[in-house]
């Protein structure tokens, strides 16, 4: 095999991922009414990055083979906190969205604490957790409200330059200070060899729980980026338990849609991102395709049905059936 | 050591004693500390007209957990519970609507609807190979979306039929509810299929390894189909069952059943990995959630303290006996 | 040497698994520049020893010394820090990491905090070199390889760590005798390059070949060390399992007078997914037919081929000279065919390792066991208890997990689950790797029984003696076609050798006429 | 922009504005036929669904159909974000008015700058924008609370332990009925000793936590609950509670109970914020785009109906579902739509 043969099996789902929201998107901006305006892609990328920060957050759970079930209340928890503490001076603002941070990396650690030092399965530990998450953001903000600096909101929701979206820049400085140099240490191949196979990794000398606590913990972190973006988005906060959960599901379809493994160690969060983007639009679909109100509901779903079933496809190509059960 | 055949009778406990491992009766020590915690709080904790009443909300739980069960034992998951649950129900109201005929058939065609929808989950799980977590994602909402189209689309008939009522609310025998009588009846066939029967010995097998179930022969790929049909039709019984109880059938209806049915079948000291667990267990998760909220519903507590101490509760006893074994 | 401080000592080492006594006051003392043997039968403890030494686990009791100085190790990764390395029965690859991943997964190098893929790399491609596998590609991903090359990459990944005593369980029982060779001259380099090897293999000739130092173990004890070559092999058998050793195999029958009843099995021009090329063979009741060749010339796939688990199959299978179409397990081991497969891997792919030693023995016969649905626990019983005697399962019991079982027991477990069957065909994928010699021998008579009762044998195994001393005749595959067929006399090591490398010699003529 | 002027509103008997100090928008007048969105979120429930059939059927009526040139519905489920961005899209696609029920009051600062940019009418109604730059359209939710209140103190001179089921917490609409009903029970001076549990707006979480609470806290003299009441009942009736005063919301099923148990003492109002508002809403952004005078907040009358006075065919309909909202008719607009003729109307439709 060529070198740049292994670079694409290696980077398999980010492509897939990544070719079916060009996809969507060109179907979607060819159809919308406005086109392809800075304005169109500066609102699907505000709405789209804000999913894509929980199902990057959601990822590096997954590839130590766990789940967070928990992500869309980090979410909503940490919107709730910035809705509080992010405004104000500068300093004032700095510190806050510090606090935000922190309050994020806390829960992801609590999360991983739970799992790795506690040995639950993530499944129910992060249900568990969730409910406490929410419970606190209740207590912050019983009603919606709150406010946050508001130039800073707009600036990170607006453009530069009046074209590039700032929230895409944005994503993208995350993904240099965050995901990428975790992927490239140490500890994130350990989370990647954790979730693979745990057993040989930690007969080979892994570090598997301080990885896969690192990476609990970067989630909580990418998590409250989101929650963070969700307030300059809304300038509010709110303690919805619906959309807290609805996030948590967004992510898992997200993470599949773009390539990583929910059985674990494969996958990246790049993928994510194009996953989240995708299925973004599909619920931008709506809004060019003529359809009956009631008949919305019903679209979104067939849609997610046919994405999520995409994978399935490789298997018509297995000639080996124990394949099937890897 | 010598062979072994002599100690074979040994084995012949009845299958959930054999099975009976300390997570169960941890599980029912909680529900009894629970309990008394509550009584501090009001002696009618106690009272027997409490009780019966935990039991019959805990047996819709039940029904639904239930269904879960049996696809956790096979290390998957169903995330299209709440909208089974709620087409279940809708479908049953409104096959009452075909006269006395779609009233005498209403209970069967609602289950027959989660039967469809399990299907479907089965198919994309066993013979597309998609992860449950994210194939029953996506029915959830394709049933979603159905179920919207058809109250907004056609006059809906959404009043449970009298015997739907019966079923739910009424109590054949006295004092104790239906409800509780249908739970105990599904849980016993439950028992008996996962301890007597091949095909639970083959959910154990495909749960434990199913690369290895299906090298011996097996069609694993129709267990798992069968499995999530019946968790579909459990699902949708569990509708059934709501919408006899409210004697109506609303969209939002199976929304609060998804988190508290996993927490469920896990704190009754079934392996969300599969392959291992007993239906005792899963009875104990049920009523521990049921009083769980119960109490802390009554003991108003306002929402956002519920919620803290209920993942807490959860947490800890999980801490208690949910823990995988260490590994060295 | 002798009054030296060894390198290492082990002394006193206990371990119990809930009532198991897997170690009881076992002794080891290992110098450095040399090679030392571990040998035992299956459950002797063998494994658990080198995972305490190498931190896996940790001992109830007893005391390691390394240059007579006391040490414990928490983690696998302290025992490599001071030295220890293994490469373990069960492998320890990741894999869905690439190989050089793998390789220098312990203490991968770094720049900037970061790890230097340029580096790593390097690194990769020495050892993989050294190790004898350069042809493996560092960026392949470890799922992508056969087991065979999965095992010289776990040897490779255990040479990146720099090891003074390296440890080696099992590491050559999936592999063919001309990777063995490879595996042994990294073995004597090292030996001189003045490290401490412990090899553990249930191969005689391995031992015999490599070995400097030898020590045996029984029941969780060592029994006797010695000097290699100062005690025959059977006196070394009988040491290990504690009683008189005789005939390894037993005796054939007439060559041919099996082939003369009409064929339970043929296969004529199978072929599949370029794996398989147009193979054909017949397989008569009574006869044990082996496939040879190289490790992964298409044996495996033919053996799942009949199973039922490959599609897209060309050609032909006739059972009793029918026609069939066999579209799984299910179909192929069903009433009429008959058919059972012992299959490669007994951890994935036998066995239930958490189910219990009942439930995995009676799980392929549930169909036949059941009535309505419904166990017939009577039934059950009987047939356990027969299948139990018949191979002398060691078990402590019927309601344990199976995974509680040494290896050669649970391997005794997979083809007990298959004989409860009655199979008319039975498949052997393998059957006896990683199995110890007493138990290897009870297997090849049960084969021959079998045989001698009408059953029809296919059976693959990567040790040319068991294809010598078992099979009345030998298929050789090279690159997924039958090469060569061997028949009675003519099955020696030399011929098996020649025509799994395809090496042109005098099989080459012999060869054609098979053909014509 | 919308000049701020004083009124009284165009069309005053159904334009009423909230309070004294409620102020007046006139927009720049635009030509018509007008392009007009309905910006919805959460879809799955009686209410909304009902809420979106109404919305089609007033729009499809001649006089209405004449005045638009398209009019389109988007639902963007429970997710905040996302229904802002349908908003976008539409001030992007240079639709007239933007008609929305909001999933959160605070949220759409930046969408309403965005709006008065771009010249584009945004009226709120039901869950309404916490903002003096957007038309508002709602019943009072407190003035709701205040009114099932003042039926129990009436009903219960004496106090008494009373059960309130209330909504989905954090929510304005929970938090203000509960907040009217707390005031107008302490007013009465009198003494009520108040028993909460969550009902989610929904049966059978509500029914749930009724039973739970009858059979620990009961029995109880008056119980107010908002959605979820036909639970409620039913809670009563299976635990053998006593029919008891009762103030709720306007479903179909909990209606029939009380004409079924009036006598009983299952005595009721009810009353509640019919789906039809969106018509009104849409009726205002009509008005706004044709440059008449609208009030900013908008105050609709609450549909009311209680014991003794509950008529058969006209508050309730015994032969129909349970489970939709009465009150759907806002007659000083104009709007008579009967909840039935609404959610059988788009058989013929599709
Ligand atoms: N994790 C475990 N739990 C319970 N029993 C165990 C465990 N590991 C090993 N044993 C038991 O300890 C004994 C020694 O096992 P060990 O694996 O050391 O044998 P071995 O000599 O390596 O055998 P083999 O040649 O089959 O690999 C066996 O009886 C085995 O069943
Ligand atoms: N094993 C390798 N051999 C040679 N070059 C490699 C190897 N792995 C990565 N590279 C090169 O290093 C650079 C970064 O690769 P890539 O983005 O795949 O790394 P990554 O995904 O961050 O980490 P990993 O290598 O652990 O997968 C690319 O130029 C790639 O071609
Ligand atoms: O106003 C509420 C509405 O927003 C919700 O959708 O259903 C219940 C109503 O009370
Ligand atoms: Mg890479
Ligand atoms: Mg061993």
């Amino acid at each position: 095999m060529k070198e740049w043969r292994y670079w694409v099996a290696e980077q398999r789902g980010t492509l897939l991922a990544c070719g079916i929201f060009l996809l969507m998107f060109a179907i979607y901006t060819s159809n919308h009414p406005a086109g392809f305006t800075a304005n169109v892609v500066e609102t699907a990328a505000n709405k789209g990055v804000l999913l894509a920060f929980v199902a990057m957050a959601q990822t590096l759970v997954v590839i130590t083979a766990g789940i967070d079930l928990s992500v869309g209340m980090i979410f909503v928890l940490t919107n709730c906190v910035a809705s509080a503490l992010v405004v104000g001076t500068p300093m004032q603002t700095a510190l806050g969205i510090l606090a935000v941070l922190v309050v994020g990396v806390l829960c992801g650690a609590l999360n991983g604490a739970i799992v790795i030092y506690g040995r639950l399965q993530p499944i129910v530990a992060t249900i568990a957790t969730g409910a406490v998450f929410f419970g606190i953001a209740l207590l912050i903000r019983p009603f919606p409200g709150g406010s946050v600096n508001e130039d800073l909101a707009d600036t990170l929701t607006g453009k530069i330059f009046g074209v590039v979206p700032a929230s895409l820049v944005l994503l993208l400085v995350i993904v240099l200070l965050v995901w990428v140099p975790f992927r490239r240490s140490v500890l994130g191949r350990g989370a990647y060899a954790a979730g693979s196979a745990e057993a040989a990794a930690y007969m080979s000398g892994v570090p598997i729980r301080r990885a896969k606590f690192a990476a609990y913990m970067l989630s909580g972190l990418l998590a409250a980026f989101g929650g963070l973006f969700l307030t300059f988005f809304t300038y509010t906060g709110e303690a919805a338990y619906a959309s807290g959960n609805a996030y948590t599901l967004f992510s898992i379809a997200a993470v599949v849609i773009g390539g990583v493994s929910l059985y674990g160690g494969r996958g990246s969060a790049i993928g994510a991102i194009f996953g989240a983007l995708a299925f973004r639009t599909i619920g931008d679909l709506l809004f060019v395709f003529d359809l009956g109100a009631l008949w919305q509901p019903l679209f979104q779903g067939v849609i997610l049905l046919v994405a999520v079933s995409l994978g399935a496809f490789g298997l018509f190509r297995i000639r080996n059936r124990l394949e099937w059960f890897l | 050591m010598s062979d072994m055949a002599s100690h074979g009778r040994a084995g012949y406990l009845p299958g959930f004693l054999r099975r009976a491992d300390p997570a169960v009766l941890t599980a029912f020590a909680c529900i009894v500390v629970l309990l008394f915690l509550g009584s501090l709080y009001s002696r009618n904790f106690l009272s027997p007209e409490y009780l019966l009443q935990q039991l019959k909300v805990a047996s819709f739980l039940g029904v639904i957990a239930t269904g879960m069960m049996l696809v956790v034992l096979l290390g998957q998951i169903d995330l299209s519970v709440p909208w089974t649950i709620t087409a279940g129900a809708m479908m049953a109201c409104a096959a009452a609507a075909y006269g006395p005929v779609g009233t005498a058939l209403a209970m069967p065609f609602g289950i027959l609807c989660g039967v469809l929808i399990g299907l479907v989950n089965g198919i994309g799980v066993a013979y597309l190979r998609i992860p449950s977590m994210i194939i029953t994602l996506a029915t959830n909402a394709v049933v979603q979306g159905l179920m919207v189209v058809y109250t907004g689309g056609s006059s809906p008939q959404d009043t449970a039929t009298p015997a739907m009522r019966y079923v739910a609310t009424g109590s054949i025998l006295p004092g104790v509810p239906n409800a509780v009588i249908v739970w105990a009846l599904v849980g016993i066939a439950m028992v008996f299929l996962l301890t007597r029967t091949g095909f639970g010995r083959t959910i154990y097998g495909i749960g434990n390894r199913e690369r290895a179930a299906y090298l011996s022969g097996i069609n694993t790929r129709r267990v798992v189909l069968i499995a999530f049909a019946m968790c579909g039709g459990l699902a949708a019984f569990g509708g059934v069952l709501l919408a006899g109880y409210a004697s109506k059938a609303a969209q939002s209806m199976g929304d609060a059943y998804l988190l508290p049915s996993i927490a469920a079948v896990v704190l009754g000291g079934t392996s969300i990995l599969g392959g291992r667990g007993s239906y005792l267990g899963t009875v104990a998760g049920v009523i521990l959630i049921t009083l769980l909220q119960s109490i802390l519903s009554v003991m108003q507590m306002p929402e956002a303290g519920r919620q803290i101490i209920y993942g807490i509760v959860i947490v800890a006893m999980l801490l208690l006996y949910g823990r995988t074994p260490a590994s060295r | 040497m002798d009054d030296a401080v060894p390198l290492l000592r082990m002394e006193g080492i206990s371990k119990r698994y809930g009532g198991v006594k897997a170690l009881e006051k076992a002794d080891l003392s290992v110098n450095a520049g040399s090679i030392h043997a571990i040998l035992g039968e299956n459950g002797a403890g063998k494994s658990t020893l080198i995972k305490i030494l190498s931190g896996v686990v940790g001992p109830d009791e007893g005391r390691i010394l390394l240059d007579g100085r006391e040490v414990t190790f928490a983690s696998p990764a302290a025992a490599n820090q001071a030295g220890i390395v293994c490469v373990f029965q069960e492998l320890s690859l990741v894999p869905e990491l690439s190989v050089a991943d793998n390789i220098v997964i312990s203490d991968p190098p770094q720049r900037f905090g970061m790890i230097d893929h340029k580096a790593q790399r390097r690194i990769a491609e020495e050892a993989l070199a050294r190790a004898g596998a350069a042809d493996i590609h560092p960026r392949a991903l470890v799922k992508d390889l056969p087991l065979s090359r999965r095992q010289i990459v776990e040897i490779a990944k255990a040479l990146a760590r720099k090891p003074r005593i390296l440890i080696l369980d099992e590491a050559t029982s999936a592999l063919t005798a001309a990777d063995v060779a490879k595996v042994f001259d990294v073995c004597k380099r090292l030996r001189s390059e003045g490290l401490a090897l412990l090899y553990i293999s249930h191969r005689m000739n391995e031992i015999r070949e490599l070995a400097d130092e030898c020590t045996v173990f029984r029941n969780g004890h060592n029994v006797a060390s010695y000097r290699a070559g100062t005690r025959s092999d059977d006196e070394v058998i009988e040491m290990m399992i504690g009683r008189q050793y005789s005939h390894v195999f037993p005796a054939k029958p007439d060559s041919g007078s099996a082939s003369k009843s009409a064929p339970v099995l043929e296969a004529r021009s199978l072929s599949w997914a370029g794996r398989l090329h147009d193979i054909s063979l017949t397989l008569h009741p009574g006869e044990v037919v082996g496939l040879g060749g190289l490790d992964g010339q298409g044996q495996r796939e033919l053996l799942l081929a009949f199973f039922g688990v490959l599609r897209g199959l060309g050609g032909q299978v006739l059972i009793d000279g029918k026609t069939v179409s066999i579209d799984s397990p299910a179909a192929a081991r069903a009433a009429g065919i008959g058919m059972a497969l012992i299959p490669e891997d007994r951890k994935t792919e036998g066995l239930m390792l958490p189910m219990t030693v009942r439930e995995n023995l009676s799980f392929a016969s549930l169909d036949r066991i059941t009535k309505a649905g419904i166990v017939d626990r009577d039934q059950e019983q009987e047939l356990i208890d027969d299948m139990v005697r018949l191979l002398a399962i060691k078990t402590a019991g019927l309601d344990i997990p199976v995974g509680a079982l040494s290896g050669g027991n649970q391997q005794k477990v997979v083809i007990a689950k298959w004989l409860m069957r009655q199979p008319r065909i039975i498949l052997l994928n393998d059957p006896t790797r990683g199995i110890d010699v007493g138990t290897k021998q009870e297997i090849y008579q049960l084969l021959r029984k079998l045989a001698d009762t009408g059953a029809a044998i296919l059976f693959y195994s990567t040790d040319y003696d068991e294809l010598i001393g078992c099979c009345d005749r030998v298929l050789v595959l090279y690159d997924g076609a039958v090469r060569r067929e061997l028949v009675g006399a003519e099955i020696t090591e030399h011929a098996l050798i020649a025509s799994a490398l395809n090496i042109e010699a005098e099989g080459q003529s012999a060869m054609q006429e098979v053909n014509a | 922009d919308p000049e701020i002027v004083s009124g009284p509103a165009a069309q005053a008997d159904c334009f009423v504005p909230w309070s004294a100090d409620t102020q007046f928008f006139k927009y720049p007048k635009k030509e018509g036929p007008y392009r007009i969105a309905l910006a919805n979120g959460y879809i799955a429930n009686t209410w909304r669904i009902q809420m979106v059939q109404t919305a089609k059927a007033y729009a499809a009526q001649p006089d209405v159909a004449a005045k638009l040139k398209e009019f389109k519905v988007v639902s963007t489920g429970e997710d905040v974000p996302a229904q802002i961005s349908a908003i976008n899209n539409f001030i992007d696609s240079g639709y007239d008015a933007i008609v929305t029920d909001a999933q959160n009051p605070t949220a759409f600062g930046a969408v309403i700058k965005r709006a008065k940019k771009a010249g584009v009418v945004l009226v709120a109604f039901d869950n309404t924008l916490d903002t003096k730059d957007a038309i508002n359209v709602n019943v009072d939710q407190k003035g709701l609370g205040t009114l099932w209140g003042d039926w129990l103190v009436k009903y219960l001179p004496e106090g008494g332990k009373v059960l309130e089921v209330r909504g989905v917490a954090g929510t304005s609409v929970d938090t203000d009925r509960h907040a009217g009903v707390q005031e107008a029970l302490k007013a009465s001076g009198k003494d009520f000793k108040i028993t909460e549990v969550m009902g989610k707006w929904d049966d059978g979480v509500a029914q749930k936590a009724a039973a739970d609470v009858i059979a620990t806290n009961g029995p109880f003299d008056g119980i107010t609950a908002q959605g979820g009441d036909t639970g409620v009942v039913q809670a009563m009736i299976d635990a053998k509670h006593p029919f008891v005063p009762f103030a709720g919301e306007t479903e179909n099923g909990f209606r029939k109970f009380c004409h079924e148990y009036a006598e009983q003492g299952l005595k009721c109002t009810s009353a509640g914020s019919g789906p039809a508002q969106v018509a009104v809403a849409i009726k205002v952004a009509i008005a706004a785009l044709e440059g008449e005078t609208v009030p900013q907040e908008l105050k609709l009358p609450l549909a009311v109906a209680s014991y003794p006075d509950l008529k058969e065919g006209q508050d309730y309909f015994p032969s129909e579902s349970n489970n939709f909202f009465v009150g759907n008719s806002f007659p000083t607009c104009g709007i008579n739509f009967s909840a039935q003729e609404i959610m059988g109307q788009s058989k013929e439709d599709q």
